[in-house]
């Protein structure tokens, strides 16, 4: 047990090592740190100098490594516009982008598993198909398009929710939440809803076809011909079983609900990150955007290894290391 | 013995059952017009090739047929009762079983005595403390260490896991258990084990077995009686013996002749072979679907299909009693 | 031809209405946008051709300056919305269509070779496919868009617009395919007929594409049709963003962008009718592909 | 003279866990010895057989028989030559590959389903360029069908237009398809019903008659092996632990899991009257 857990945190480091490697080259490349340090008009020696000064004539390597330690103490250099530091304005903005993640993942995930047992379990009913044949139509709209009629239909037809920006929000000091207002929630419910529609109907799917993977497996045949009641298949012997694929959609749609968040926010001026990024691959910003793919890739990360470390509280044949050989 | 079996009244009587297939444009017919008797007690072998209709004729009988497959007529009496409509309120309780793989029969993700437990508790009004007793009891009559109650699945060997699926399988008592295959998937030592703790079980408990295999020789070995089924249909049944030594059907003689012995010196000689394979359920011929791999096939068989003769053998040479050589 | 047409597919296929209806609706729209020229009333991406004065015109209504009627209306700059929506297809058609086969290319031929080859390039191709994976395509298809504009010099940009748009969709598809066609793989490259070709002395080139290859496909299929889908949403979704084709050659992100500017002050039609016309696609392709995985994996049945 | 030779055949598997985890961990390397210092030989024109239970290792001896596996010590000659014999050019090596041909389990694993039976069988024919003309190569198409039984009106089908017994003879026409003087039969018959099991295993010895072919037979079952073979090994766990000619082997087995073997086999000679 205590292997694979070392093993996944191994492999939680490499990823990061990965993700820091493109994040640097994109920075260190595509970026120009010099010319949007010193502008056009610089001498030919100033930018030697500063170059020499940023470390760019050092070793490809040495420079990775300084970019991966001043990543580590949250430096990711400045905005090439307004010349802020990167760090401080995803801490200003991040809160906006969690608290509307949060809210819709959670909304994604009961209804998609709710829905998703529910359609595996009534196969054919006309319910179960309205909200297949409706779930279609959720993939194969866009979600800006999902926004923007939303906004249409309850903000201007109707009045009923704001459709831009996050209201009254109260600030913590180093949080600022939209929670605690009448008027932050309000404007929490449209953006919400935009942005987990899809993941809803991924999760449902995903759900329903593993619980369908899962009575099909000869143990439920078994059980049902040993007459056990559909109550005690599908929660005594099912729902365990589908967990572990659940867990894991689950978590990388609460990671994709993080950076897919950047659709929502603009359609709805939601001050987030992803509002941010939008705006700096706009005006070719570029230690904005490699900021924000470390980011997105360490809130990946975390997000796995906790499914990881769920998988084993689920499954003992993992715990005691055994899936590995007899897949 | 086989006397006295015919003066009880059978456990579970089937009549005329036929099963069909719904496919496309077509409806086939996986088991037709199957008529048997399983008698308390006993080891009832179906025996057949692929799709002869074996497991489907054990899946009706516990009501287990799902579209687009589909019970068209006949009955199935179990113990007095038609069961063909509703079986649901039998199955596990009176009538359980044993599926082919016991990799896949066993939830991996719950401990086996929590498994055992709720399979007792199914049909036996208990406690959870007097089910978890009762739980040990059965995996100790298996064979298995009472001790390992709260072991995974995944911890035993097929042979175990086979095991524990039997003790399941027996849990809420059933009079009647439908093993299909049971040991295919294990290999030869471990198969005699559980053949062995079968026929233990028929005989200790008097419960009676419905066994399916394709194996002649375990056939042999474990059963009393052998229902030979070709093509969805009967062709042969009787005592095992009478079956195997002097079969009445021109398909059992030939499976029993083509059946590799062990013998010093069967590597010289050939084996006997039935010509061409049975055909798919699509392309059954009109009459005795064997007709056409028949040596003796005349022409009523290739028009009519035969009825069982003498209790015996569904095939029309027994017509005037007389037998084929 | 006849023997497809008793096949057990078309039987499927004809039998289901919801494929049928799907797929007809689907060559309904590939085929006004392939003979747009010959449909559309007028070419929108003429400036000569629009008049400003056409300007907000509501559908099947007469403009109140120059008088003229337009099916679907206008937009702010005059132009027919359906001539526009037809050669908009065409763009989010075109881009699709190459995304999927750039993603597909790149996928079919990694995931054969980390599957059939394995070792540590198998461990690097789905090791990168793994971290790709846990970023949205959009979100990739964005930063590589970032970058090719960072990357290219200014006067290129915009011309090479579409280009960029392409390889940032078709890289940011690929991943799928490469699971798909590497697990398929895992399992042919286990059967007996690969150890047959072995025995033959046939190279391990020559069985990944005579032996392995063929019996890949079947789901690769599938997933391309989806993948079309997501393409041309992707696509949509990029331009909406401002981020994809010019706004002088609207597709239809671009087109609902518009559209959205102006939804608010009443001129619903310039969202309205792109928006549908996406819908029908996207839906379409969805509906096709679902009965497609369902009749190929017999299994789900 | 043996036609095939096994000398102290013996090969290991790797299954320990990433090296930077074992030294993380501080575990030991975890070998699997899956056939351990196996020898045996075949005469030519004979058919020897291996037995034994799942986890045996018969099937990896098959594969090492077969120049696909390389042993992790010991080696086998077949005529002669071995396939790991560094020496060997790569006309040897195809001269080789040539004489040694396979059939396998699974009738339906066996065949590729996307190819037609005729192009099935062409493929060895090609390959190891026996014949070059067209025309010759569907004539010997044809005669290669017409030795297992199927018709020459059949190249253009694809294998699941088949049987499962009709598949296994277009595995064994396409092995003939190389000429090869040695066949390895993994499993050929425990996939397939008995009627058509008689029919295969009476094929493959009417083939061996016609071509005196050599045969290294592997099977989990008794009483097919002594339909088959001239001699017997038999394996557990990896170690041959008895050999034996089949007519003494079956009669009079020395070691208890031979016997145990045996006695386990479902056999329908069995029954009493």
């Amino acid at each position: 047990m205590l292997i694979i857990i070392l093993r996944r945190l191994l492999q939680a480091v490499m990823v990061l090592l990965f993700v820091a490697l493109i994040s640097f080259l994109i920075f260190r490349f595509v970026g120009n740190p010099v010319e949007s340090l010193l502008g056009q008009e610089a001498t030919v020696a100033q930018r030697a100098a500063l170059e020499n000064a940023l470390g760019l004539n050092d070793p490809i390597y040495e420079q990775y490594a300084n970019f991966v330690w001043r990543a580590l103490q949250f430096d990711f250099g400045n905005s090439y516009r307004g010349a802020l530091p990167v760090a401080e304005l995803i801490a200003l903005r991040l809160p906006a982008t969690l608290e509307l993640a949060i809210t819709s993942a959670i909304f994604a995930v009961i209804f998609g598993v709710i829905t998703g047992i529910y359609t595996a379990i009534n196969r054919g009913s006309m319910m179960t198909n309205f909200i297949l044949s409706t779930s279609l139509v959720g993939v194969s709209l866009p979600t800006f398009l999902i926004g923007v009629l939303l906004i249409w239909l309850f903000s201007v037809e109707l009045n009923w929710l704001p459709s831009f920006g996050r209201g009254e929000v109260v600030d913590l000091g180093w949080w600022t939440t939209g929670y605690l207002t009448v008027s932050g929630l309000k404007s929490l419910i449209l953006p919400s809803i935009t942005l987990g529609l899809y993941q809803m109907t991924l999760i449902m799917r995903l759900t329903r076809a593993e619980m369908l993977e899962v009575l099909r497996q000869d143990y439920i045949r078994l059980a049902v011909a040993l007459g056990q009641s559909k109550r005690q298949v599908y929660f005594f012997h099912a729902l365990p079983n589908i967990l572990i694929p659940v867990i894991t959609i689950t978590g990388l749609q609460l990671g994709s609900v993080i950076a897919f968040a950047i659709i929502t926010e603009t359609v709805f001026q939601w001050p987030g990150v992803g509002l941010l990024f939008i705006n700096a691959v706009y005006f070719v910003d570029i230690p904005v955007m490699s900021a924000y793919l470390l980011l997105v890739g360490f809130a990946f990360v975390v997000i796995n290894l906790v499914v990881d470390l769920l998988y084993l509280l689920i499954d003992p044949r993992l715990r005691d290391g055994q899936l590995r050989k007899e897949v | 013995m086989s006397k006295t079996r015919e003066m009880t009244a059978p456990l579970l009587e089937i009549s005329h059952l036929s099963v069909m297939l719904k496919k496309r444009r077509d409806r086939l017919k996986a088991v037709d017009d199957l008529s048997f008797k399983v008698y308390p007690g006993e080891i009832l072998g179906l025996v057949g090739e692929s799709g002869a209709g074996k497991s489907m004729t054990g899946s009706a009988i516990l009501g287990l047929i799902d579209p687009p497959l589909y019970i068209s007529s006949g009955e199935i009496i179990f113990d007095g009762n038609r069961i063909d409509q509703n079986a649901s309120s039998i199955r596990g309780s009176k009538i359980s079983m044993i599926f082919q793989d016991p990799l896949v029969s066993l939830n991996p993700l719950r401990k086996i005595g929590d498994q055992l437990v709720e399979a007792i508790r199914t049909h036996i009004n208990m406690s959870k403390a007097e089910a978890f007793d009762r739980a040990k009891t059965l995996l100790a009559e298996v064979g298995i260490d009472p001790r390992r109650i709260n072991a995974y699945p995944h911890t035993f060997s097929g042979g175990m896991r086979q095991r524990v699926v039997i003790a399941l399988a027996l849990a809420p008592e059933p009079s009647l258990i439908i093993a299909d295959e049971p040991t295919t998937a294990l290999d030869v030592s471990v198969q005699a084990q559980i053949l062995d703790l079968l026929k233990r079980l028929c005989r200790e408990r008097g419960t009676s077995i419905i066994l399916i295999t394709h194996d002649m020789g375990v056939i042999a070995e474990t059963t009393d009686r052998v229902a030979v089924l070709y093509a969805g249909r009967l062709a042969e049944i009787g005592e095992t013996a009478s079956v195997l030594n002097s079969p009445r059907h021109p398909y059992t003689k030939g499976l029993v002749a083509a059946t590799p012995r062990i013998d010093a010196d069967s590597y010289k000689k050939k084996l006997f072979q039935i010509p061409g394979a049975m055909p798919d359920l699509e392309q059954i011929p009109q009459g005795c679907a064997f007709h056409p791999r028949c040596d003796f096939a005349n022409a009523q068989c290739k028009i009519q299909q035969p009825p069982l003769f003498e209790d015996r053998s569904a095939c029309w040479l027994l017509k005037d009693g007389s037998e084929i050589s | 031809m006849r023997r497809f047409l008793q096949s057990d597919f078309f039987y499927d296929f004809s039998n289901t209405p919801v494929a049928v209806v799907s797929f007809v609706v689907f060559m309904v729209i590939i085929l006004a946008a392939v003979f747009a020229n010959f449909i559309a009333p007028n070419n929108p991406f003429d400036p000569a051709s629009l008049n400003l004065m056409n300007g907000f015109t509501p559908p099947m209504q007469a403009n109140e300056f120059t008088g003229e009627v337009f099916l679907m209306g206008t937009d702010d700059q005059g132009r027919d919305l359906f001539s526009t929506i037809l050669y908009g297809l065409r763009i989010s058609l075109f881009v699709g269509i190459m995304a999927v086969m750039l993603a597909m290319v790149m996928g079919v031929t990694l995931g054969l070779i980390a599957g059939y080859l394995g070792g540590w390039l198998d461990t690097l191709i789905m090791r990168f496919a793994d971290i790709q994976m846990t970023f949205p395509s959009i979100l990739v298809a964005m930063l590589i868009y970032g970058v090719a504009k960072g990357v290219l010099p200014p006067d290129l940009r915009y011309e090479m617009s579409i280009a960029v748009l392409i390889v940032s969709i078709g890289l940011s598809e690929w991943v799928p395919f490469a699971r798909t066609v590497r697990g398929s793989t895992l399992v042919e490259r286990e059967k007996e007929y690969i150890t047959a070709a072995k025995m033959i002395g046939l190279s391990k080139r020559q069985i990944m594409l005579l032996h392995v290859l063929p019996n890949v496909l079947s789901p690769v299929l599938v997933i391309a049709t989806i993948t079309f889908a997501l393409a041309i949403i992707a696509e949509a979704t990029l331009s909406f963003l401002g981020v994809g084709v010019p706004t002088t050659k609207p597709s239809l992100g671009t087109l609902i962008r518009i559209g959205q500017d102006f939804l608010f002050s009443g001129e619903w039609w310039i969202l309205l009718f792109p928006a549908l016309t996406l819908l029908a696609l996207a839906l379409s392709i969805n509906l096709f592909g679902d009965w497609l995985r369902d009749t190929l994996n017999p299994k789900l049945k | 003279m043996s036609y095939v030779t096994a000398h102290q055949l013996t090969r290991h598997f790797d299954l320990s866990d990433p090296w930077i985890v074992r030294q993380i961990t501080g575990c030991q390397k975890q070998i699997l010895t899956a056939v351990d210092q196996v020898s045996f030989s075949i005469k030519k024109g004979e058919t020897y057989a291996l037995v034994g239970e799942s986890g045996s290792g018969k099937s990896t001896i098959a594969q090492m028989v077969s120049g696909l596996l390389r042993p992790s010590m010991g080696s086998v000659h077949i005529d002669g030559h071995d396939f790991h014999d560094g020496g060997l050019d790569a006309m040897s090596l195809r001269r080789m590959r040539q004489r040694v041909q396979m059939v396998f389990q699974s009738p339906y694993a066996s065949l590729n389903p996307r190819w037609k039976v005729g192009d099935i069988i062409l493929e060895p024919i090609k390959s190891f360029h026996l014949l070059d003309d067209t025309q010759a190569q569907q004539k010997r198409v044809a005669e290669l069908l017409d030795q297992v039984g199927l018709s020459a009106r059949d190249v253009n089908k694809y294998p699941h237009e088949f049987s499962g017994g009709q598949r296994q003879r277009i595995s064994i026409a396409r092995a003939l398809a190389s000429q090869p003087e040695m066949i390895i039969c993994d499993e050929p018959t425990s996939a397939l019903d008995v009627s058509v099991q008689a029919q295969v295993l009476n094929l493959l010895k009417e083939l061996q008659r016609e071509f005196l072919l050599t045969y290294l037979f592997i099977s989990h079952d008794l009483a097919v092996i002594s339909t088959m073979a001239n001699t017997i090994g038999v394996l557990k766990n990896g170690q041959l632990v008895e050999e034996e000619a089949a007519s003494k082997l079956l009669t009079n087995p020395k070691h208890d899991y031979t016997k145990m073997l045996l006695s386990s086999a479902p056999d329908i000679g069995s029954i009493k009257i």
